[in-house]
This record gives structure tokens, C-alpha cells and sequence, in this order.
């Protein structure tokens, strides 16, 4: 009971806010209803934060320009529209949307499509702010009844017109209040399902570790700028309704002061969790209300800047934050299961089961050939044209001294890096200048070196969502995932968070998630590493089975492991080939033993 | 958790409501006053709040209006444009007020202004400006950019040449002025041989000076906006410029510009508005007194200052003629062609466009960051505001002109 | 020499090591063994003061240890900790002088004298240490280590990702340290040859806790254990 | 074009260049050693003018009152650190909010102090001619200025055994104290140089730009732009990119408008993130 009460917080806490809104719009003070309705389209606002930073991971200061664009686009269509046929709502609402969203994209195509870091992202965002709020300063344009006039601002928005004609009136505002609360709990109430569909999970996992949902086959480009254009939208529909509560646009809606006003909501009702913002708007508006709304001037900047430190110092997740935190502290400890596993053993028929079945949906395994693959970092060539052809069958080892270029040749092969020149073919296909979710839906699977796993998720959506990205079929995926599950003797921790999972226990698991894929290249790098000799004498077996049904390319320093596999060896040196065959032979190659193996007793 | 928070929020401001109406019970007329009284514009803002509790002061010593007393409910905007919407809406909702003194930049006027106008709440807008803000509930006690320019650009281009610069902030104040400027150059058969309009957040002022020197005007018209185009002044004396090239204005001076400046720099400008505080008049004399009184002498006295309380006086005028505060009667009154004894020289209200019609001075800057006056034009008419609000044969114009072109 | 007694220490309210005590006599190899997760690491971060004792202390030459990691390594606890950690944005010769220098020794002349000890590193004296590969950077978290001029080195899985002749070269110096500088060295890792080859005795721990000590030969005799402790 | 004039704008340029990396040093050195996005630099930088304004007000020479504001920006700044950033570091996110709340607060706390109006100092008087055109001195002096600032700086951090401390201080915190570095302190150090250095510059760039409350603001955000597009390699890039953009957008300027100029350098902000998603710098093999 308390722990499903705890699960579905999200929905009915927001719900019996709602309903408590709505029970007391009526007998409100008008005064107070005008003033709450401006503090729930901030948490509206902040909620378009909260989605494309608490859930999507960019911190975007360009939510208010979003959010004035939407505005004025909105309100210069309801100036037009509503004097005749009223309803400035259906004018304005998704007008603005569009075109929050629109920008959003646009911006948004900029940011992810060039790849960039988490601080210039978020520099840009604030960036074009900067830049509408300097550029709007002079802007004018008369666009029939509206005049957008530069700093004069465009005045004469209708209020809330829910009637048609030209007769409608305005709402007072105690049913404006009412009507903004049914909009923006209708908009969380919409997010909420949104960030709980299996688009919410792809988002979560590209903030979590956004290179290993890349590995998983998804376009996070795409599924981030969708993201943003829906956090944008949302901007949009709080900046109508701020048009249609204030009756008057300004570009000082693009301040800076503005723009950092909206990182403070989502901070103090709580980072992701889309019921926080309201909150936090909330407590602000009525912190500044109580505070500044006297004649006698109060010091509301000097309170709102030492709450702002605090906060930051003190709560860390906010308040909402803070309150779940408390709220887990009396409920059992899912992780608790973590702590019983026992060493992993690998069940070769059920393994060998999940390859058959995957060769009958995803074909037969695929050669992998490089052809003259070159990379370079500046001044250092780690892939210096190697042509190699990886075949299935048996296992192929790559090794090689630390920086010969192994790991880089991996990276190269999957698209993490781009090469300057060469190609490299997986089956008949040319994949040299493809993205890396286009390898790996092609039948690439590739584990880094360090275990990436979903740490938040719990071990079965962890494999869950690698088996999405290939069948995009819930139920199909369910079916994977358990069997993985079973497969990897993890089926007493399905319930735990990935980051409880001892080192090695992550690996296994990534290996697992790199299995849901069903890879038809499968691209293994130094998966021995912190392991225990009798988890690698496991992992040899798997690698050898693995081998039967796909292509596999390992790169390992452990000698003995690699001895294990029987396979083909192949040593690179300085980013070039340098040698192959298979393991006796090359121990006894005088050159190897120069560059690589030594001549002492520690191998 | 959010509701209890909303109830306690809410119960909170009943409190201060209940606290407020009844500190107000035994006031008969209230009015409202919004001002930055904290953050960036509170030179200005403290000075018209000021000007507003002791006009109010002087209008209840004498009597109050039509034998009632009265009070003042005041706001802080804090230099924030969402507080003006918020505070006017508070005042329209929750304060029965029977007139609103507001408002310092035009945005802020064109925020408010319709909310007054949809209540039906006579609003006086009190501060230097572009001009062109017409409609029946506003009334302007501040001199509007044509009105300072004409008389000014009459002067420089007869004591310094015919050729003008024009240094202006980017945004309506200054592209609004520099029209103005365009225009009134060419009916004195000048010419603008340059323009510069720079964003707020210059801090650089090279460009503009190399710009100037490369138009070698005899003049430039500068009206900086903000201590960073305070800046401009500066640097341009420090160029060397000064002494060859005049430089006058229309705010220079209208907030703390000749304080800022260094006396090397603010010394010999020129600049024209509606009231300088070394006018010499009794009007003057006994409003410096009771200031003097009341705040000190630390700060030199604004413009917009004596503008709020040309506007609290026009408006008690009124109230008292007609016999009532209600809306309706006191917009008749207003617009009856009042005048009123000003601090800066006579002032009358003209009933069609409710602008004022008012004094203007020339003032020179002198060493002591004060001001001499040069030249005093008489009754200056707001003629643009004249020529496009006629609120008497169109009361229902809600118009904020801009001059085309 | 060395000694830790008692330690008792965790991440946040999590104890991971519990009561353990251990001692390396000067100039002696000291071995750490175990599987993965049992402390090691843990142990080694609490010998250096960086993760902090809920109980226990350590003494360094007979003294009794503070608290702040900077005065442990003053009073002569050198630590190369798993992962390298080097100073990426740092040359190589910086990543060494830095440490020289905080310690009140010439760098220059530290500097020098590691290079003899490690010719590997001359050729990229003056390449960042972000940019080295792997086994050169342990090889630099080594050097480093050294240079505070330890009279105890720890160790913390030295041969992780580094290649064979690598770890060869680093045993031979680890070796020639130990007898020509007397530097005592507590050495945890997997790699049972790499420890064997150089430590003469070996503590063995298991969840949390010191399971035993035993010597070289005994370990390598005894099969059972080896199966049994450390899934070999 | 007329030669004197062009001479005239590229000279000017530089030197608005110039007074926007003064004004950004100090946060490159916060950002590029420390990791941390000093919002608040602007208010430092505020702090810093106000100290040199009260130091001349109560009759210290100008020459005297820049260390002076130098000392108490660093004074305040080693308070901050000690209080709020020590707490913070590897939460960048974080660090931009708490040090925007200080901002706020030191903000407020100046129109507390000071009011929103100060007399200004004014500039020194001088002025020479290249050809029709005349300049101030004082503002091109601060192209010699920037100029030994940006090598102080870069002689300091790279040279001594400060510098070093500092810098593995901040790249590696545990392994610095695990050496025999007392991290925490060094730390505070460099955070106190950082604001010190923002000191330095709303001292020197008094006589150009008055005192008031909001003036670091601009500085701040161009600054932060300025910065971020350097990336990693924080003094040489810092150096590069306020040289383009700044210089760049001065240009603008002078052939069209301020407005444009601004425009040019958000605009080639957005451009250089585009074409490099991680600063400039981020593959330049450079220590700083």
C-alpha cells in the first residue's frame, strides 16, 4: 500500500492538488486568484525545464525565449482572432505551442546534431536569448490589429475568452485561475504519461549514459531534438497563457534575469520530477509576494539570492527531492537483493538457444572488414590503414602495447570514431560514414571497455531497454530480457538498481545488454578486465559460443584468457599490423616478444 | 504538500489584506503609486515617490479634496516590469483606488496603461519621454520628445552650426528622438550628418567617437540612457573633443547623469527639459523648501520628481472642481483646461490630447555638477500629442502614435 | 615501519572494511590479495587518509599518522592508486615536479633520477600525461609516487591494462627500489605471478576482513586456498 | 577608406579587445584551473570598482587604489570560497547557481551600500591625433595592460610551484593531497585570484566605465560567452577568442552599428560552438 502510494505520487498528489485548486478558485480573494494563476504558468514553465533538463539532461536557458516567442507569436494571432470570433484560448494556445516547438527544434537540431558539450549547450541556449533580447529591443512590425513596438511591447492581448463571437467576454479572474489550473494540470498530466512511455525511458537513458543508448541502436539525436520541441511547446503554452494573464509583452520576458529565474523553480520544487517546478514556482512567487508586496521596499532580490545559495548548499534535490528521499527511508530496500548473488555461471544452452533464435530474426552472422581504415588525433595515427577481414567461427583477438591502437580500431569500427580515410564494411554494406545507430542496428554490438550500464534502471530495464531498441515490441522485449535474465543467473536482482551490481556483475550485464541486440558483429573491449579468474574462464566460454553463431572481436591484455579462446590473433603496434596468428605461434615471434610480451616471468 | 502550502499562502495574505483595508478604513480617497523604488531605476523611483507622499502631504494640509483626506497606497516595482502588471492589477482588484501615479519608462506605461483603462481609473504617467501615449484614462505631466527638441534644436543649430550628430540609445526613446531631431534639423535648414544608436550594454564608446569624428559635425545631440552611455560623455572628452564639438541633450540631467560624469567632462553641456532645480521662481523656492524639509538636499531634485507632483496637484484640481473623485466627472474636469502654479513655470493640461503644455529651459552643466540656465521658451506646446489626440472628438482612441518614417 | 591497526571505514554510512590490521617491516614487499570487492582498495585509500576512519590508525616509521592525506604523504606514504590518476593537463615532467616540490625536494634533481629509473618516460617529458597511453601512465603514477621520496609505497593494482613487458619493467624497478632505497611496498592485486615474483608475504583478505597471512611458498603450494580465496 | 581612419578603428579595437579580456581573466582562471563558472564575477568585478572609488574617495591615489580593491576582491573571494565553493566543486551546474544567488546578493548589497549613483572619477585628459582623428590615451593604454596581465597570469600558473599545486589541485583533488598537496588550500588561493583578478579589472576600467550596481553584468555574460568558446585550454584560448569577438565585434562597430556588433558577437558565439561543439581549445595540445 505505502509503496504503491509511493509509485503512483506522481499522478495523485498533482491530481488532489488540482481538485484543491479548483474546490477554492471560487471563493478565492480575486486579487490572490490573479497573482496564484501567474505562479502556476511559471510552474509551467519550469516544467518545460524540468523535462529537457531533469529528464533530457541539457540545463537550456532558452526555455523564456521559447517561452516569449510562443508568447508573442500567440497573441499576435489572438489579437487578430478573438475581438471577432472570441475564443483567444484556441487561438493562442496552439500557436504558441507550434511555435515554441519549432524554435526548440531548431536550436535544439543545432545542439545535438553538432554534438555538443553540456556547458556549451547551454551556453548557446542562452546565447539566443541574449540575442532576441537585444535584437527586440528595435524590433517593430505591425501584423494586422497587433503592433509588436521594440521596447513598447505589444499591448491590447485579450484576457482568457472562452466564449465565441464578438460578444464574449473575458474571465474574472477567479474562473481565469480555475482555467489555467485545468490547462497546466492537463499539460503535466500529459508530460507525466509522456516521460513514462517508452519514449520517457529512451530520454532517461540518454541522460544517464548517452553513448551506450547510442550503442543500443537509438537515434538519440533524433529523440533529443523531439524532446526539446516538446519541452519548447510546452514553453510555448505557459508563454500564451502569460500573454493572455498580463495582457502585454515585453522583450524583457528575454532577460537574463528572466532566463535564470526558471532553473530556480525546477531547483527548489525538485530536478526531475515535473511536479517540482509548480512547487517551486510556487514558493518563490509566494516568498516575493509575501516579501515585496508592500510599499515599503523589501529586499526580495537579497532573500531570493540567499535562498538561492542555501538551496544549492543544503537541498541539493529540492524540496520534492528531499521528500522522496525521506519517504524511501521507511520502505524496504530494493537494492538489499544486490548483496546474495553468487558467482556467474553461464548456461550454455540457453545461451546457444538465444543465438539460434536470434540468427532466425536477425539473419545470419556478418563478416566485418576494415579496408585501409586510418584515424588520426592531431599528431598521433592510432588506426594506421588496417585492412583486416573478421570472420565468424572462431574467436578474434586483437592485442597489442597500451596505445597501439585497439581500442581506437574498436571505436573506428562502431562509428564512436569518425576515420579519415579507408572503408569499412559490415557484410556488403559500406558503413564508413554511418552514425553509430546505424551500425548497430545493421548488427553491430559493441561493450567498452568500462561496464556501461543504466545505473538508475533497475538490471531487468536495463536489458529491457536494449531489447526495445531492436524489436521496438514491449512484449517482445519482456520475453528477451527475462531470458537474458535467466541466462546470466541474474534473475534474483531484476528488481536492483544497475548501480548496486558489484564491478563485475556490471559487466556481465552490459555483455547481456550487448546480447539483446542480437549482433551480428559482436565488438568486445578488454571484457576480462576486473574480473576473477573463474568469471574469465566463464566469459572464454561465452566468447566461444558466441563465436559459433556471429563474428567476435576481442581486445585483451589477460595472455591466459586469450589463450582460452583458441582463436585467431592478431597484434597491432603503433596503429599498423604488426602480426597474426594464433597464440603459440606468437610467442614464439622474437619481434612480438620485443614490443609486447616481454621476456620475463610474469606472463 | 502543495495545498497546505497554498492555504497557508492564502490565509497569509487575507491576513495582509484584512491588515491593509483596515489601516485604510478612515480614508476616504485612495490612490495608487507604483515606483522602482529598489534595483536599477530607484534613482528615479524614490524621487517620484517622494514627490508623490509630499504632494499628497501638501494637498492634505490644504484641506484634502473636497474636505476628505488623502491616502496613498504604494507599490515597489523594483525595477521589474512583471511587478508594474501585477501591483496594477493588485491595485485595480483589491485597492478601490480612485486614480494611479506611476510608471518611470514607457514600457512600463504601456504595461499598465490598458489594465487602467479597462477599470476606468485615471492613470498619470509622470517622466520624460518619447511621446504619442493617447487615451482617455492617461494623463502625461512629463514633456515629450518633440516638445523639449523643437526648442532645443533651435538653439544649438543657431549657436553651434548646422551640422548634427545624433547619439542615441536603440531602443523607442531614441529612435523615437531621433526622428524628431531628423525633422526639426531640417526645419531649421540642418543637417544630420550622422547617427549612432547603441544597445544599453555598450560600455565601449570608441566606435561611436571615431564615427562622430568622421562626420565632423558642429554638434551632437547625446542622450545617453544609463551610467554605462554615461560613459560616452566621458570618453568623449577624454578624446579632446569637447571643445570643438558641442554636445546637448534632452536627459541629460533628468536623473544622476551630472553626477556620475567627472566635472571635467559634465562641465559646458547643454541640455533642455521641463524643469531644472535652479529655476528661479516663488513656485520653485517653496517646493525646494518643503523638499528640503522633508528629504534633505543630498540628491539634486529630477524632473520626473516635480512632474508626479504637478500630477498629484492637476488631479486634486480636478477632484475638487468636480466635486467628486468619480471617475467620469474628474476626466470632464481634467480635461476643462486646468493649470496649476508648477515649480517649473505654469502648466496647463490640454484637454485633447492630455499632455501638458509647459515651460522648457536651456540649461548649461557648470563645475559644480549643477546646471545654469541658459534660456527659458515658454510654454511649449506638446504638438505631435496636439496634432494626433484629439480625446475630445475621439474618446475612444487607445493609441500609442510613433512618428512614421 | 608501517603499520595500520584496526581500520574501520567506508563510503558514507556503508563500512567496507571492518577491524583490519596489517604491518610492513622496513624494506620488506608486501603483498594484498583477494577478489574483487573485498576492500582492497578501500584499505589502501585508508592507509592514505583519503577515506576516512570510522575507527583504527596507522603509524608511519613508529609515528603515529594525521588525518590529512597531504601530511601522510610528507611523512613518507607514497600511493599509486588504481586508475592512475595522473595529471592529465600536465606534462610528464610536471606530474613529477609537482610532487618533488610539495614535499621541499629540488625537482629538477627528481626529475632526473627518474628518468634514469624510467628511460620509457624521457622520450614524452614533455607531452601531457591525458595524452599517454595506459601503461605509460602507470608507469608516470609510479614515477610520481616516487618522487615524494616514499619510505613506504602502496600500491593499489599496478598491472591493471598494462601490457606484459610493461609489467616486467615494473617489477624490475619496483625490485631495485625496495633493495637499493630500502622502500617498503604494500602491493594489492589480482595478478597472483605479478605479486608472487616480488612480495615475500601476503595478506589475504576476504569481505572486508584479513582472512590470513602466509608466505609466498605456502600460497604457491596450496591450491585450495588459492581456489578457494581468489578464484584462481 | 581613408588610412588614418581604419589605423584609427583597428588601434581602438584592440583596445576594446583588450579591456574585455582584463575584464575576463579572471573568470578564465576560475574556469579553465578550477571548473567552476563563476557567475558572480561580475559582481566581483563590481566590488572591485567600488573599492578603488571609496580607496580615491577618501584621497588614496588612483595608482594606490587598485591593489587596494585587488586585496578586498581577494578577501572576499577566499571568504566565498571557503563558504560556498569548496562545497561545490565538480557540480558545475550547481556552482552557476549558487555563485548567480551571490551575485544577486552582492548586487543588492552595493545598492545597499552605495545607492544606484556614484560620481564617477573621470579619465585622465590625454589625447593624441592620427591624421583627422583624436583619441583618449587612457583606454589604449590598456592594450600594454591586458597584455602583462595575460602574462603575469600565464607565468604564475605555468611557472611556479603554485601554479602546479594549483593546477593538480583541481585535475585531480584526491591524488593532489595523496602528494602531499593541501588541496583545500590551494584551492581557496586560486578562487581568491580569480575574484582578485575581476578586482583588478573593475579598478583599472573604472575611469572608463562608472560605477554602479549592474556594470559587471555585461562584462559577466560577454565574459562567460567569451570563455565557454575558449574551452579547455583557458588562458591561451580565453586570450584568442576575447581578441575575435571582442575585437570583431568592435569592428562591426565602427563600420555599422553596436547593435550589430553585439549581434556579430552572439552570432559568432553560436558559430564557433557549432564548429566546435567542445571550445576551440578542445584539441589544442596545451597546458593553458
Amino acid at each position: 500500500m505505502f509503496e504503491k502510494l509511493y509509485k503512483s505520487s506522481g499522478l495523485i498528489f498533482p491530481a488532489l492538488a488540482t481538485i484543491a485548486a479548483l474546490a477554492v478558485s471560487g471563493s478565492l480573494d480575486a486579487y490572490l486568484a490573479f497573482v496564484a494563476t501567474s505562479w502556476i504558468i511559471f510552474g509551467l514553465l519550469g516544467l518545460s525545464l524540468d523535462v529537457i533538463w531533469g529528464r533530457g539532461g541539457l540545463l537550456s536557458l532558452a526555455q523564456t525565449a521559447f517561452y516569449g516567442l510562443g508568447g508573442y507569436f500567440g497573441a499576435v494571432v489572438a489579437i487578430n482572432m478573438a475581438p471577432t470570433y472570441g475564443m483567444s484560448l484556441v487561438w493562442a494556445l496552439p500557436c504558441s505551442a507550434l511555435f515554441g516547438a519549432l524554435i526548440a527544434a531548431a536550436l535544439g537540431y543545432v545542439i545535438f546534431y553538432a554534438r555538443m558539450g553540456a556547458l556549451q549547450s547551454t551556453i548557446l541556449s542562452y546565447t539566443l536569448t541574449l540575442l532576441l533580447w537585444s535584437v527586440t529591443q528595435t524590433f517593430k512590425l505591425d501584423v494586422g490589429a497587433a503592433t509588436i513596438g521594440g521596447d513598447n511591447g505589444l499591448s491590447g492581448i485579450p484576457g482568457f475568452v472562452l466564449g465565441f463571437g464578438e460578444e464574449a467576454k473575458k474571465l474574472k479572474p477567479n474562473a481565469a485561475f480555475a482555467l489555467v489550473v485545468c490547462i497546466s494540470a492537463a499539460v503535466y498530466f500529459v508530460t507525466y504519461w509522456l516521460m513514462r512511455s517508452n519514449f520517457g525511458k529512451i530520454v532517461d537513458c540518454i541522460r544517464i549514459d548517452i553513448q551506450k543508448t547510442e550503442l543500443l541502436g537509438y537515434d538519440i539525436r533524433k529523440v533529443q531534438v523531439l524532446n526539446f520541441a516538446y519541452s519548447g511547446a510546452v514553453a510555448g503554452i505557459a508563454g500564451a497563457l502569460f500573454a493572455l494573464w498580463a495582457n502585454y509583452l515585453n522583450p524583457s520576458i528575454f532577460s537574463v534575469q528572466e532566463a535564470l529565474l526558471v532553473p530556480i523553480y525546477v531547483l527548489v520544487g525538485g530536478l526531475g520530477t515535473l511536479a517540482g517546478p509548480f512547487l517551486g514556482a510556487l514558493i518563490i512567487g509566494g516568498l516575493s509576494f509575501w516579501l515585496g508586496g508592500g510599499a515599503a521596499g523589501g529586499q526580495t532580490t537579497l532573500i531570493l539570492g540567499t535562498v538561492l545559495i542555501l538551496l544549492v548548499l543544503f537541498l541539493q534535490n529540492g524540496v520534492l527531492g528531499a521528500l522522496g528521499s525521506l519517504w524511501r527511508r521507511f520502505m524496504p530496500d530494493p537494492n538489499n537483493a544486490a548483496r546474495l548473488t553468487g558467482a556467474v555461471q553461464i548456461d550454455t544452452e540457453v545461451l546457444e538457444d538465444i543465438l539460434v533464435e536470434a540468427e532466425k530474426t536477425a539473419g545470419p552472422a556478418k563478416n566485418l572488414s576494415t579496408d585501409e581504415a586510418f584515424k588520426r588525433f592531431g599528431g598521433v595515427i592510432p588506426v594506421n590503414k588496417v585492412s583486416r577481414d573478421f570472420t565468424p567461427g572462431e574467436p578474434h583477438s586483437l592485442i597489442g602495447p597500451n596505445g597501439a591502437g585497439k581500442s581506437s580500431f574498436l571505436k573506428t569500427c562502431v562509428g564512436l570514431y569518425r576515420p579519415e580515410g579507408g572503408t569499412i564494411s559490415l557484410g556488403d554494406e559500406d558503413i564508413t560514414k554511418a552514425p553509430v545507430f546505424a551500425r548497430v542496428r545493421s548488427g553491430m554490438g559493441m561493450k567498452n571497455q568500462k561496464p556501461q550500464v543504466f545505473g538508475e534502471k533497475t538490471v531487468r530495464e536495463n536489458l529491457w531497454i536494449a531489447a526495445y531498441a531492436r524489436t521496438k515490441d514491449s512484449a517482445k522485449s519482456d520475453a528477451i530480457s527475462a531470458q537474458i535474465l535467466g541466462m546470466l543467473g541474474l534473475g534474483a536482482q531484476s528488481g536492483v538498481q544497475a548501480s548496486a551490481l558489484s564491478h563485475g556483475q556490471q559487466q556481465w550485464l552490459d555483455i547481456g545488454m550487448v546480447l539483446c541486440l542480437a549482433p551480428r558483429v559482436v565488438l568486445l573491449d578488454e571484457p576480462a578486465a576486473g574480473m576473477t579468474n573463474e568469471e574469465t574462464r566463464e566469459l572464454s566460454v561465452l566468447v566461444r559460443t558466441l563465436a559459433k553463431h556471429t563474428t567476435v572481436v576481442v581486445v585483451e591484455h589477460d595472455m591466459e584468457f586469450v589463450r582460452t579462446l583458441e582463436g585467431h590473433v592478431t597484434v597491432l603496434h603503433q596503429g599498423k599490423l604488426f602480426a597474426e596468428g594464433d597464440i603459440k605461434t606468437l610467442r614464439a615471434n622474437d619481434a612480438v616478444l620485443d614490443i609486447y610480451l616481454g621476456r620475463g616471468e610474469h606472463v | 504538500m502543495k495545498n497546505t502550502l497554498k492555504d497557508v499562502l492564502g490565509r497569509l495574505s487575507l491576513t495582509s489584506v484584512i491588515a491593509l483595508a483596515s489601516s485604510a478604513a478612515f480614508a476616504d480617497v485612495k490612490v495608487g503609486a507604483i515606483f522602482d523604488l529598489t534595483g536599477g531605476l530607484n534613482i528615479y523611483g524614490i524621487q517620484q515617490n517622494n514627490a508623490l507622499n509630499l504632494a499628497i502631504k501638501n494637498v492634505n494640509a490644504a484641506g484634502g479634496v473636497n474636505g476628505e483626506t488623502v491616502t496613498v497606497v504604494g507599490y515597489d516595482a523594483q525595477s521589474e516590469l512583471s511587478k508594474y502588471t501585477q501591483f496594477a492589477q493588485t491595485s485595480v482588484l483589491r485597492d478601490g483606488i480612485s486614480a494611479m501615479f506611476a510608471g518611470l519608462t514607457s514600457s512600463s506605461r504601456e504595461a499598465i496603461r490598458p489594465i487602467f483603462r479597462e477599470a476606468n481609473i485615471p492613470y498619470f504617467y509622470s517622466s520624460l519621454y518619447e511621446g504619442g501615449a493617447c487615451d482617455r484614462q492617461t494623463f502625461v505631466t512629463g514633456s515629450s520628445a518633440s516638445q523639449q527638441l523643437n526648442v532645443l534644436m533651435n538653439w544649438a543649430v543657431e549657436t553651434y552650426g548646422p551640422k548634427i550628430y545624433i547619439m542615441a540609445p536603440d531602443y523607442n526613446f531614441g529612435t523615437i528622438s531621433g526622428h524628431w531631431i531628423h525633422k526639426f534639423a531640417a526645419d531649421n535648414g540642418a543637417e544630420v550628418v550622422g547617427e549612432d544608436y547603441l544597445a544599453l550594454s555598450v560600455t565601449d564608446y570608441a566606435p561611436t567617437i571615431q564615427k562622430i569624428q568622421a562626420a565632423s559635425p558642429d554638434v551632437v545631440v547625446a542622450l545617453p540612457v544609463g551610467a554605462a552611455q554615461t560613459g560616452f560623455l566621458e570618453q568623449f572628452a577624454a578624446a579632446g573633443l569637447k571643445d570643438t564639438i558641442g554636445v546637448v541633450s534632452t536627459n541629460y540631467g533628468s536623473g544622476n547623469q551630472q553626477v556620475v560624469v567627472s566635472p571635467q567632462a559634465g562641465e559646458g553641456l547643454v541640455s533642455a527639459m521641463g524643469y531644472f532645480p535652479s529655476v528661479e521662481s516663488d513656485a520653485n523656492a517653496a517646493f525646494k523648501a518643503a523638499w528640503e524639509a522633508e528629504y534633505g538636499s543630498d540628491t539634486p531634485i529630477v524632473a520626473g520628481a516635480v512632474d508626479v507632483w504637478n500630477a498629484v496637484h492637476l488631479w486634486a484640481a480636478a477632484v475638487n472642481k468636480a466635486g467628486t473623485a468619480d471617475t467620469e466627472e474628474v476626466i470632464a474636469a481634467l480635461e476643462s483646461g486646468l493649470t496649476f502654479e508648477a515649480p517649473n513655470g505654469t502648466v496647463t493640461l490640454e484637454p485633447g490630447s492630455h499632455h501638458l503644455r509647459q515651460d522648457v529651459y536651456i540649461a548649461r552643466g557648470n563645475a559644480n555638477s549643477g546646471f545654469d540656465i541658459v534660456q527659458t521658451f515658454e510654454d511649449s506646446a506638446p504638438t505631435y500629442e496636439n496634432e494626433m489626440c484629439d480625446l475630445i472628438e475621439n474618446p475612444d482612441l487607445a493609441e500609442h502614435f510613433i512618428p512614421e518614417g | 615501519m608501517f603499520k595500520v591497526s584496526g581500520a574501520t571505514g567506508g563510503y558514507g554510512k556503508t563500512t567496507i572494511i571492518r577491524d583490519v590490521s596489517l604491518e610492513v617491516q622496513p624494506a620488506e614487499i608486501v603483498a594484498l590479495l583477494g577478489r574483487n570487492g573485498v576492500g582492497k582498495s578501500t584499505l589502501m585509500r585508508f592507509a592514505t587518509g583519503l577515506v576516512k576512519a570510522q575507527a583504527g590508525t596507522v603509524e608511519i616509521a613508529g609515528v603515529a599518522a594525521p588525518p590529512a592525506p597531504s601530511k601522510r604523504a610528507k611523512m613518507g606514504l607514497g600511493y599509486v592508486p588504481q586508475g592512475r590518476f595522473v595529471f592529465p593537463r600536465m606534462t610528464v615532467i610536471e606530474n613529477i615536479s609537482v610532487a618533488a616540490a610539495s614535499n621541499g625536494f629540488d625537482a629538477k634533481q627528481v626529475v632526473a633520477e627518474l628518468f634514469e629509473d624510467f628511460p620509457l618516460l624521457v622520450p614524452k617529458a614533455h607531452d601531457l600525461a591525458g595524452g599517454l597511453s595506459g601503461g605509460q601512465q602507470q608507469v608516470l603514477a609510479l614515477a610520481r609516487a616516487l618522487a615524494i621520496r616514499p619510505k613506504i609505497l602502496l600500491l593499489d593494482e599496478p598491472t591493471e591494462g598494462v601490457q606484459p613487458s610493461i609489467i616486467d619493467e615494473m617489477a624490475g624497478v619496483l625490485k631495485r627500489v625496495n633493495q637499493e632505497r630500502e622502500i617498503a611496498i604494500l602491493v594489492a592485486e589480482q595478478n597472483l605471478d605479478f605479486c608472487l615474483s616480488i612480495a615475500e608475504r601476503a595478506y589475504v583478505m576476504e569481505k572486508g576482513a584479513i582472512r590470513m597471512e602466509t608466505d609466498r611458498d605456502s600460497l604457491l603450494a596450496d591450491k585450495v586456498l588459492q581456489q578457494e580465496l581468489l578464484g584462481v | 577608406m581613408e588610412p588614418d581612419f581604419l589605423a584609427t578603428v583597428l588601434l581602438s579595437s584592440l583596445s576594446s579587445a583588450s579591456i574585455l579580456l582584463i575584464a575576463t581573466l579572471g573568470l578564465a582562471v576560475v574556469y579553465g584551473l578550477m571548473g567552476v563558472i563563476n557567475l558572480a564575477h561580475g559582481e566581483f568585478l563590481m566590488v572591485g570598482a567600488y573599492s578603488a572609488l571609496t580607496a580615491t574617495q577618501i584621497g588614496l591615489p588612483f595608482l594606490l587604489a587598485i591593489p587596494f580593491a585587488v586585496f578586498m576582491t581577494m578577501l572576499i573571494g577566499a571568504v566565498v570560497e571557503l563558504l560556498i565553493i569548496r562545497r561545490l566543486y565538480g557540480r558545475i551546474f550547481d556552482t552557476m547557481l549558487a555563485t548567480w544567488g551571490l551575485g544577486m546578493v552582492f548586487n543588492q548589497t552595493a545598492v545597499l551600500l552605495f545607492g544606484t549613483v556614484s560620481p564617477g572619477i573621470g579619465m585622465p585628459q590625454w589625447n593624441f591625433r592620427i591624421g583627422d582623428f583624436s583619441l583618449a590615451v587612457y583606454p589604449l593604454t590598456m592594450i600594454v595592460v591586458a597584455a602583462l596581465l595575460l602574462a603575469f597570469v600565464y607565468v604564475l600558473m605555468t611557472k611556479t610551484v603554485y601554479g602546479m599545486k594549483a593546477r593538480a589541485s583541481i585535475q585531480e583533488p584526491q591524488m593532489a593531497q595523496a602528494i602531499g598537496i593541501d588541496s583545500a588550500r590551494v584551492n581557496t588561493l586560486t578562487f581568491a585570484i580569480g575574484c582578485g583578478l575581476a578586482g583588478f579589472a573593475g579598478a583599472i576600467l573604472l575611469p572608463i566605465i562608472p560605477a554602479t550596481p549592474s556594470m559587471g553584468l555585461f562584462f559577466a555574460v560577454k565574459g562567460f560567452l567569451t570563455v565557454v568558446v575558449a574551452g579547455p585550454v583557458a588562458l591561451t584560448g580565453t586570450a584568442l577568442t576575447a581578441l575575435g569577438l571582442g575585437g570583431g565585434a568592435s569592428v562591426t562597430a565602427s563600420f555599422m552599428t553596436s547593435v550589430i556588433g553585439d549581434v556579430f558577437f552572439f552570432f559568432v558565439t553560436a558559430l564557433l560552438l557549432w564548429l566546435y561543439p567542445l571550445g576551440i581549445s578542445s584539441k589544442w595540445r596545451r597546458k593553458l
